[in-house]
């Protein structure tokens, strides 16, 4: 299993039936192919609908159907669609359980950095300042460090999506909790040890007097 | 109440320099006829607010291309790397706006609002030179309107008033586009007579719309 | 997504002191049922926020009738004599709030706005305690949200996730009051199967809608 | 001809073929009843739709249509039913192109007064206030005294609807506009003469030197 898979497994068991959640592209997206059995969840795309999912057949092919990332998909059943601004307004308004996104940096306060890398071109925002900010749980999905720098840091060193928002962090060695303000070591990954843990992790953390072992 | 007009006599109305909405989610609900025109014509030194710059090959991204646009006020351009070639050469001038509070800024502009107050923001590059104002203990952002010279929207069905309906995801920026331009162009898939739309469903109220124009 | 309830088990949700939103412009679009039931009740010191405080004998009104009113949120008593009598006996507060600042205002409550900025009652009583802020010139109000514990919305059709239509004007205030109380009330023309209604024509999607309210 | 039909018939005068207005209860709506031939307008109504008439058969009876007044209503071909807000965008946004309203008091400042008079039972604001803000052209049609007292004063007494923003003022006697901040009487009616207005009116005015006969 590779590391990709492992973090979606481990954010799959994040979700209860009948959630309301918007995820990123990549692993967040990943995750919905790991759904417990019995659990389903409403996906919203910030372009302007919500309970999509990919196309079925070649009938459903509809050039005006594309989610948030430009991929054709289908509106099941019960879904909706609505123009951008009520769109936001869902997920302003509290109205989105969970977001799961990517990071390049998360901190011990709860910072988050993924929209900006100094020196480089700036893809943009979307929709990512909005959901961080109004989603009820923001749950950060990345790997643990990229090309051996750490990303779980004391204090972001790139500019910030938003202050204080990040919830829960699920990586392939470990997941955090947000508890108080305060970061939680919550579950370790089979073989990882939190020594281990503490040599990759910059930010200062707690270890749940309970910790668990991921299990995927 | 709108007027049907040619697409010529749409281009005759925009100038250089003049600022343009483009309606449009990665160029779904973009009307491409009135995109491709404007690319023909070739007027220059346009601010373009927009979702994002879609492609090098659609949507709004075709203008940037051409190098029509000399600022884009936009909350993604990723999908077109042109825009960012030009962006670090400083050859266009972006101003990233988180796309919840660009939509609504372009609302308040249309409908007579200062401005409004958001939670998105608050501690990052996007508060520079903004009012945080604080409501019962939770600071917001001062987010103030935005308005164009003209809008280009491409809606589903319009009725010769100027109603409007859009289909599935083209809805998008379009509804509040419609809104808060001086001139609105639509341009529909199909022009239907007065009555022909249920008075309820009907997504855009001709009182917003100056122009339907026509292939 | 919307669960079925009985109007008892809705009412059993209900206490003395709540805030109540009641959508509807002169009861048309009042869940009249939700209404009567709570007269029934007869809970005490709520704080009403609706448009009006429509009839003595119908919508919002009853509720005042039957002095179950602390303090009302609206924006005109006229057309109930028993709201003027009780106010000018200091038996109820008003407050009262231009039409357009009043609905604008449970959108920004509603969607997790800190507040607005809107023309309207600037250099009258209604600016007394609120800030003026000038944008460009031009002098604004800022105007806060406003939530409720409970709000009482009529939809025409209601799909069994919550998804709503309402019909002609009885949809005003009640597409935003949908979307700003802790618990939303639905009590429907009709109920209909998931896939009954068009994606495109829905006017409040169910993820605002708490309980679709029975008979 | 009473007074409310001179004044209702000289308003009438100020439509435009084609013009979104929203109209006052009284005089206001009267003034449709004059309309000039080949002058259509189309009706705004606060609750939510435009294009509004009354109704013209039993079949049209359907307590879903009401106007702002509570009458039931028809909402002719190319109307449109809204939400609130979006009846308070229309306003607020400049798209009405007139508005007609009552009002207890006028002064030389454009300041309007209408919601309230200190000591009695306010009937509310509803979208007045609004209107007035929002309306291309501020337009009060009303009788030119209140039991003898003057209404068209230096400065409003009681508390004011809006500031600055009556456009026009027409009454059973004479026309005002307001041009550059300053009152300028624009017509009298037959027979009234420039004295017997200036007895009438506390607001300082200048009289338009190409003042003309009030003609109904």
């Amino acid at each position: 299993m590779n590391n990709r898979e492992i973090i979606a497994r481990r954010v799959a068991q994040e979700f209860e039936d009948g959630d309301f959640v918007n995820l990123g592209i990549g692993i967040p997206t990943l995750s919905t192919a790991y759904l417990p059995e019995g659990v389903n969840v409403v996906l919203h795309s910030e372009n302007g609908h919500y309970n999509f999912g990919p196309l079925t057949c070649e009938e459903d092919k509809d050039p005006d159907s594309i989610n948030a990332s430009g991929e054709l998909c289908v509106v099941r059943n019960g879904g909706v669609f609505f123009d951008s601004t009520v769109s936001f307004d869902i997920i302003r308004g509290g109205f989105i359980d969970k977001t799961v996104l990517g990071a390049l940096q998360v901190d011990q306060e709860g910072n988050l950095a993924n929209w900006k890398i100094p020196g480089r071109v700036v893809p943009g925002i979307g929709g990512g300042m909005d959901l961080v900010v109004g989603a009820k749980k923001v749950i950060i999905a990345m790997e643990y460090t990229a090309k051996g720098e750490k990303k779980i840091l004391k204090k972001c060193t790139i500019p910030m999506t938003a202050t204080g928002e990040v919830d829960m962090i699920i990586t392939e060695k470990a997941v955090f909790e947000r508890e108080n303000g305060v970061l939680v070591l919550k579950e370790t990954y089979p073989g990882v040890t939190v020594e281990e843990i503490r040599e990759l992790t910059e930010a200062g953390f707690t270890v749940d007097e309970n910790l668990k072992t991921m299990s995927i | 109440m709108a007027k049907i007009i040619s697409i010529k006599e749409a281009m005759g109305m925009i100038q250089d320099g003049m600022s343009i909405m483009i309606a449009g989610f990665l160029a779904v609900g973009t009307p491409e006829k009135l995109v491709d025109a404007l690319v023909e014509k070739n007027t220059k030194n346009h601010t373009l607010i927009a979702i994002s710059t879609a492609y090098p090959n659609k949507g709004s991204g075709k203008l940037v291309v051409n190098k029509q646009i000399k600022k884009a006020i936009v909350s993604h351009i990723g999908t077109n790397p042109e825009a960012g070639r030009q962006y670090i050469n400083d050859e266009m001038e972006i101003e990233f706006v988180p796309q919840g509070t660009l939509v609504e800024r372009i609302r308040c502009g249309g409908f007579g609002m200062g401005g409004f107050l958001t939670p998105t923001g608050v501690g990052t590059e996007i508060e520079e030179g903004k009012q945080r104002i604080s409501i019962d203990g939770k600071d917001y952002l001062l987010e103030k309107p935005l308005r164009a010279d003209v809008s280009f929207i491409r809606a589903h069905k319009a009725d010769k008033n100027g109603n409007l309906t859009y289909r599935k995801a083209a809805r998008n920026s379009n509804v509040v586009m419609a809104t808060a331009a001086d001139i609105t162009f639509v341009v529909a898939d199909e022009i239907v007579e007065v009555g022909c739309l249920d008075q309820d469903e009907i997504m855009t109220p001709g009182i917003f719309v100056d122009y339907l124009v026509q292939g």
